[in-house]
């Protein structure tokens, strides 16, 4: 079995020493030092681009180090080498969801260990037995491990790659898997996968385990960690028991500075005249839904996984084909996204980085694409100096860290990249604004930013629809929430005076009903 | 910074190639009659590889523009042996090629097919369409009107230089005119642009509003007709069209646009970068054989320069974005 | 002096051969020899002629028709440079053509074919059309089997030819003799040069069908094909072409303009010859 | 569901074709003779889609395999000349193939070029090569030893049909064992498996710590050695070497792929459907001569089976997604 180290008493200690890493201008990793030991869990935080996933990025020897070093019990681990790593015992689990397309969930669970073998040919059986085996540790034994992968919703593909680093390989010699590296593993989850994750934590550590757990998710960290580790700009910032430390003063070492509330205060009930109004709304996974959206109103979707929220946004958005009837300040809304941009909407999608950046390019293509026509003279001739100007300008506005609009996406860290996505829903001084996990993968501090910005937009009169699964935020920003149940509208509520338990038990409610 | 080093390198290896030819044939290489001649040379290339570069701005690629290229040649062709006249004629196989380029547009965005799947196969059926058409024959002489040749070899006259005159071939006007239009088109226009964010991502494009398919369609249009004028251009250099003339321009055409993309910031396709690639080969082509170069030992030559300019920029590239 | 030799096709064997004799004689008479191959490139002959007359070569040899390259044969004019063509066309600014005679030849085996299978059977026709010399050929063949009202032409076959032909003839006879597997239901094989012909002859040796009789023929009496013949197997007759004195032929009329000389017979052949059983050893 | 509709759709059209050839052509098509002929014609083919598809498997392209046929046909060609024995001679031509193929593997892998490019070039630089060492010439004759030609005539025979020995030709021999060898490795061994977790999600592969840049090195290098197989095959087939014999296997073996493509779950290429691809084409070439449709008639009909199978197979596939 893995996680077996502690039994010899000693748990074994990973020393982390001197770690520096730079990209070009940015300083990813000034000299981090941290020491990481079998037995618990130990968070690690910091603002996007503080530099958690470069510093997992060495240790997983993916990537080698300017200067540093790192030692387990005492003895130097070669830098750059991941089948090293591999052998010392640690495990991970990265920031991105990587699904290999075409491979079967056994196969994508084998991907960094040689599958079993017989006659130096796969044995398949044994491969798909072992996957299986390694999921029924996370209580899941009803996922034909044959199927592909990319069958999988995110929820349950994170759960394979959760179980993955627990199918027990370890080679002759090496050391049996003891550190467990965990990059953001809830971003994806359910909270029922999520608690279920927790568990298996909890298992792990019981048994003399280390986890290493980064997680811009405040509540996990309290609840699961016993050390916290905090970076800020690619330096070690501190190190502390949990105990001696209170949500506060991590959100202060991480920011640098004072944020006593997650969300900005609510003003007056800036709710206006309906917006947007649906009636029978159906499309692929939606049935009939009716909506109505105020100006100036925040209102909240949520509901389980495949639920239907993303469904809503896109069938509003015009990339789902839909029915039923949708008005836009009265007039019918168009049926293409060009068109639903045109008339005011204004879309964030869920997937940043394959669905709404353009990663290689600058900043500023990004923000002005869906406004090209109207920053172009006579909708046809480009004015880059106009469209430069607009993104300097919604830059400043949405607070973006970067170097220049002429930067490319791929080199902001995710909190600035979600920013850059603001800024191009705001260059059409929208009406509507439609936002799909808006905050996913995003840290503390820029959270705050957009949640300010959504209450600043709302507070000018425009609409907001917030799909989220994040249950505190809907219930910090939202007015007014929908539930959503397998594509049919299943409650509607005032979020005023709401718990975070009475919304979830209308998820579940619907469920029940 | 590093960014503006690798680019001026790929600059600099450029010209170098021009200032070695230059020392080593010092009267004959940089004259107006000779770089005049070169533009002659790569006009039919250039106009092919200038509208390759708008597929290959939205990340796509048309690999049946030379077998588009011959048979346009061998539309215009059989058009005139019918009787029809020049203008006529001329029409009819720049329409086969919009035809053609629409074609598969249709398969590669309304269909859906990788666009190096649907242009191959695409390729083969216009280069048995050419040979259908003219029954395997090179069609030449009496049967293609003199004007029609007389075209490649005019052009108006810029200067008088050792008696002889000194033309600017009409053929490097056509390409000149070309180029311009798809320099505007993808430089100046929000049309352009689209394409540019269909290549830089083409779910968020969607999502963005951007009518993908039917720019894609319409870019591989742009693309077919761009091959028929090669086509004919090439049918009135040789004043002739057999069904297999225009084959070899379709790989040269895209080493010149990968070639020139080495020159762009980000690596993007852009069409002056492609120019300059396009002429880049021209050049080599040209001066390697006023060195009496053997012809094979000049293929050899011409391929390890694209690999050296691509590999020194790729490295460059890579160098940017750090070790990993 | 420095002549430049510019073709398209010297992967082809019969080229090889006339450029080597050019070459040969060439160097003979203390000339430079420089031989730029564009691999099927046309277009990219016209370059090459502009980019040789740049360079002031003293006379060009070129072996593609002449009509195609009139852009480049008006720039060497314009600049007083000759060209002769080496097995290439007639035209104004080309000072000679030195060739064989391409009507005699298909007519030779042609004939042959009709007399050895006594005017009577099924004749299969490997010809290429695009490429004029050849084609001439199979006009001519084309009239004599007309000819003979007890010939049928069964397919008259264009194979690709980007291997030189022989591998993609074979596969259309395997496929034809497939189609045909009665013996005798297929009499002959007239191929309008050599490669089809050992195509053709290889797929009847592969179907063991050797033993029917099917006389094949071909043009050029290439090295292979002369083995071949010299077998004394179905493959019976070719025409040898006097590749080598072509190109000394060529060489003799560029020095003769070099020399100043006016040329009054602007197409100038060079004999060809009968290759069976009986000569192809030689 | 829908997806096994649309593979059995594939499948089935296959099979239709040779249902229509077998009805069409009743005496001579369904002979064991004339299906081993087939299987000989392609043989070539099917070592070069083979090999193939090992890159393909991993997103990446091999331009050069046409040439590097050729070449490893020359090189052979002339070692023969050279007074080489047979074995040594082969060896030599297939070592060329390794170094050309890790030639092309330090481009794409450690230089960082796109495979499209990288392979494009050194395709020039192997087609140089093959005219430069053969200077051109094709070599045949008393200079290819009676063995090597020998050795595509000859297999062993299988039974006796209408008095004629029916063999089980060589060529096709080779051609299964190396088909053999690329289904072991990339369906039943971790290095196999490895390629396609590139090929499915490149990103996913370098986090798990694959060793991608390895994996695509020895890749490429594999596809070069298969190149030159078939290279050896074709020149002990016509008996000969030029420099342009191999040139025509490129695309068509690529599209041998992708037909198979249209075969598979998820549409990857696997070895056993690109077989599938590379028999359909072949014997769409032999049923539609023994036909005796017109050979360009019959380019014209290739091109647009592979672009209805294709298309057809992306619509469903899309259908399956949604109108997305
Ligand atoms: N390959 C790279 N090239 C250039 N810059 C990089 C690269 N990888 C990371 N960076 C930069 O290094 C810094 C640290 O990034 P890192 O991904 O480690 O942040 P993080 O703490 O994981 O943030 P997040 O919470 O958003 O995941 C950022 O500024 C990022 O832009
Ligand atoms: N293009 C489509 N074609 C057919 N069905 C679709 C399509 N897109 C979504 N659906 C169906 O709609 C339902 C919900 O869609 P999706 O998986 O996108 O979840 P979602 O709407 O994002 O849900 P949530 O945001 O609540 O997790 C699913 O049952 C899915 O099968
Ligand atoms: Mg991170
Ligand atoms: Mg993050």
């Amino acid at each position: 079995m893995s996680g077996a180290a502690g039994r010899t008493g000693e748990a074994p200690v990973l020393h982390l020493e001197g770690l520096s890493r730079r990209f070009g201008q940015v300083q990813a990793l000034d000299r981090v030092s941290l020491t990481l030991r079998g037995g618990e869990v130990h968070a690690l935080m910091g603002e996007n681009g503080a530099g958690k996933s470069t510093l997992i990025r060495l240790m997983a020897g993916l990537d080698r180090p300017d200067a540093g070093r790192m030692a387990l019990d005492g003895a130097a681990l070669p830098p750059g080498a991941p089948a090293a790593m591999r052998a010392a015992g640690l495990r991970f689990i990265h920031q991105e969801l990587h699904a290999v397309r075409g491979l079967s969930v056994a196969e994508n669970m084998h991907l960094d260990h040689p599958y079993p073998r017989r006659a130096g040919l796969v044995h398949w059986r044994a491969l798909n037995r072992a996957a299986a085996e390694a999921l029924a540790r996370l209580g899941v034994t009803d996922l034909d491990v044959r199927r592909p992968m990319t069958d999988l919703g995110t929820g349950q593909q994170m759960i394979a790659r959760i179980a993955a680093t627990l199918i027990d390989d370890a080679g002759a010699g090496d050391r049996p898997a003891w550190l467990y590296v965990m990059d953001e593993p809830t971003a994806a989850l359910t909270g029922e996968e999520a608690e279920r994750l927790f568990e298996v934590i909890g298992g792990l550590t019981a048994r003399g385990a280390g986890v290493l757990y980064v997680s811009h998710r405040m509540p996990e960290v309290l609840r699961l960690a016993q050390r916290v580790t905090v970076l800020r700009d690619g330096r070690h910032i501190s190190t502390l028991p949990l105990a001696e430390t209170g949500q506060e003063r991590i959100i202060r070492e991480m920011t640098g500075r004072d944020l006593s509330a997650l969300f900005p205060e609510r003003g007056p009930d800036p709710r206006g005249a309906p917006v947007l109004e649906a009636r029978g709304l159906s499309a692929p996974g939606l049935h009939g839904i009716d909506v109505t959206l105020r100006s100036g109103e925040i209102l909240g979707v949520a509901g389980l996984a495949g639920a239907g929220r993303g469904a809503l946004l896109r069938a509003l958005m015009g990339t789902l084909p839909r029915t039923g009837t949708v008005t836009l300040a009265g007039a019918p809304l168009g049926r293409t996204p060009a068109q639903a941009w045109r008339q005011g909407l204004a879309y964030i999608p869920r997937e940043r980085r394959s669905e709404g950046l353009m990663l290689r390019r600058a900043i500023t293509e990004t923000v002005s694409l869906p406004h090209l026509a109207r920053l172009s003279r006579a909708g046809l001739w480009l004015s880059p100096r106009r469209q430069r100007e607009i993104a300097e300008r919604l830059g400043r506005d949405v607070r973006l860290k970067a170097a220049s609009v002429a930067q490319a996406c791929e080199e902001l860290s995710g909190g600035n990249q979600q920013k850059v996505l603001f800024a191009r829903a705001l260059a059409g001084r929208p009406r509507v604004l439609l936002l799909d996990e808006p905050t996913r993968g995003v840290d503390v501090g820029a959270k705050f930013d957009l949640y300010r910005l959504i209450r600043g937009l709302a507070a000018e009169g425009v609409a907001v629809l917030l799909a989220s699964s994040d249950l505190p935020e809907v219930l910090g920003l939202a007015d007014r929430v929908l539930i959503l149940h397998e594509g049919r509208l299943a409650g509607e509520r005032e979020t005023a005076g709401m718990t975070e338990a009475d919304l979830l038990a209308a998820i579940y409610g619907a469920r029940a009903a | 910074m590093r960014a503006g080093l690798r680019r001026f390198g790929g600059l600099a290896g450029m010209v170098a190639i021009v200032l070695f030819f230059a020392v080593s044939l010092p009267d004959t290489f940089l004259t107006a009659r000779n770089l005049l001649n070169v533009t002659q040379q790569v006009s039919m290339l250039a106009v092919v590889a200038a509208t390759m570069t708008v597929v290959m701005v939205m990340g796509d690629f048309d690999l049946s523009v030379g077998s588009m290229a011959s048979l346009a040649g061998v539309v215009a062709a059989m058009l005139f042996v019918a009787g029809w006249s020049i203008p006529a004629a001329l029409a009819g196989a720049l329409a086969v090629g919009l035809l053609g380029g629409l074609f598969n547009g249709v398969m590669v965005s309304l269909v859906g097919i990788l666009p190096f799947v649907a242009t191959l196969a695409t390729l083969t059926v216009f280069s048995g369409a050419a040979f259908l058409i003219s029954d395997g024959r090179t069609i030449f002489g009496r049967d293609i009107p003199e004007a029609f040749g007389a075209f490649a070899r005019g052009g108006p006259q810029v200067a008088t230089v050792d008696d002889r005159a000194l033309l600017l071939p009409n053929l490097t006007l056509v390409a000149l005119a070309v180029i311009l239009v798809v320099w505007v088109v993808l430089e100046q226009t929000t049309y352009g642009r689209r394409l540019y964010a269909i290549g830089g991502n083409r779910e968020a494009a969607v999502l963005a509003g951007v009518p993908v398919r039917a720019l894609r369609l319409s870019a591989f249009a742009f693309t077919g007709v761009g091959a028929a004028v090669a086509g004919l251009m090439y049918a009135s250099r040789v004043a002739s069209a057999n069904p297999t003339q225009g084959d070899g321009l379709m790989l040269t055409a895209i080493a010149a646009v990968f070639l020139g993309m080495t020159l762009t910031r980000d690596g993007q396709p852009r069409v002056l970068a492609t120019m300059a690639g396009v002429l880049t080969l021209g050049v080599l082509d040209n001066g390697l054989t006023q060195m009496r170069v053997d012809s094979y030992l000049r293929e050899v030559l011409v391929g390890a320069i694209i690999l050296a300019a691509v590999g020194l920029s790729a490295m460059g590239r890579r160098g940017l974005r750090g070790r990993g | 002096q420095e002549v430049a030799v510019i073709t398209p096709y010297l992967a082809q064997p019969g080229t090889q051969f006339y450029v080597d004799g050019f070459t040969a004689e060439g160097e003979e008479r203390g000339w430079t020899v420089n031989v730029i191959d564009t691999a099927g490139d046309v277009g990219a002959v016209i370059s090459r002629i502009e980019d040789v007359v740049t360079q002031g070569v003293d006379a060009i040899v070129i072996n593609v028709d002449p009509a195609q390259v009139g852009a480049g044969l008006a720039t060497a004019a314009d600049a007083g440079i000759p060209v002769v063509g080496m097995d290439a066309g007639s035209h104004p600014d080309v000072a000679a053509n030195v060739t064989s005679n391409g009507y005699a030849m298909a007519a030779e085996t042609a004939v042959y074919v009709a007399n050895r299978i006594d005017g009577e059977g099924a004749v299969v026709m490997f010809t290429f059309d695009p490429f004029p010399p050849v084609q001439v050929r199979g006009v001519i063949a084309d009239a004599v089997f007309a000819n003979f009202p007890d010939i049928e032409v069964i397919d008259r076959i264009t194979p690709d030819v980007s291997d030189g032909g022989i591998a993609d003839s074979r596969a259309q006879m395997e496929a034809l003799l497939a189609a045909n597997p009665e013996p005798g239901s297929i009499s002959a094989v007239w191929a309008a040069w050599d490669q089809p012909a050992l195509g053709a002859l290889q797929a009847i040796e592969a179907a063991g069908r050797e033993g029917e009789g099917i006389v094949i023929t071909g043009i050029d009496a290439n090295p292979q094909a002369r083995d071949a013949i010299a077998a004394g197997g179905n493959f019976e007759a070719s025409v040898a072409q006097d590749f080598e004195g072509i190109g000394a032929t060529t060489a003799e009329t560029v020095a003769r303009l070099l020399a100043g000389e006016e040329l009054r017979q602007r197409v100038i052949y060079v004999p060809t010859e009968l290759v069976t059983a009986a000569n192809a050893a030689e």
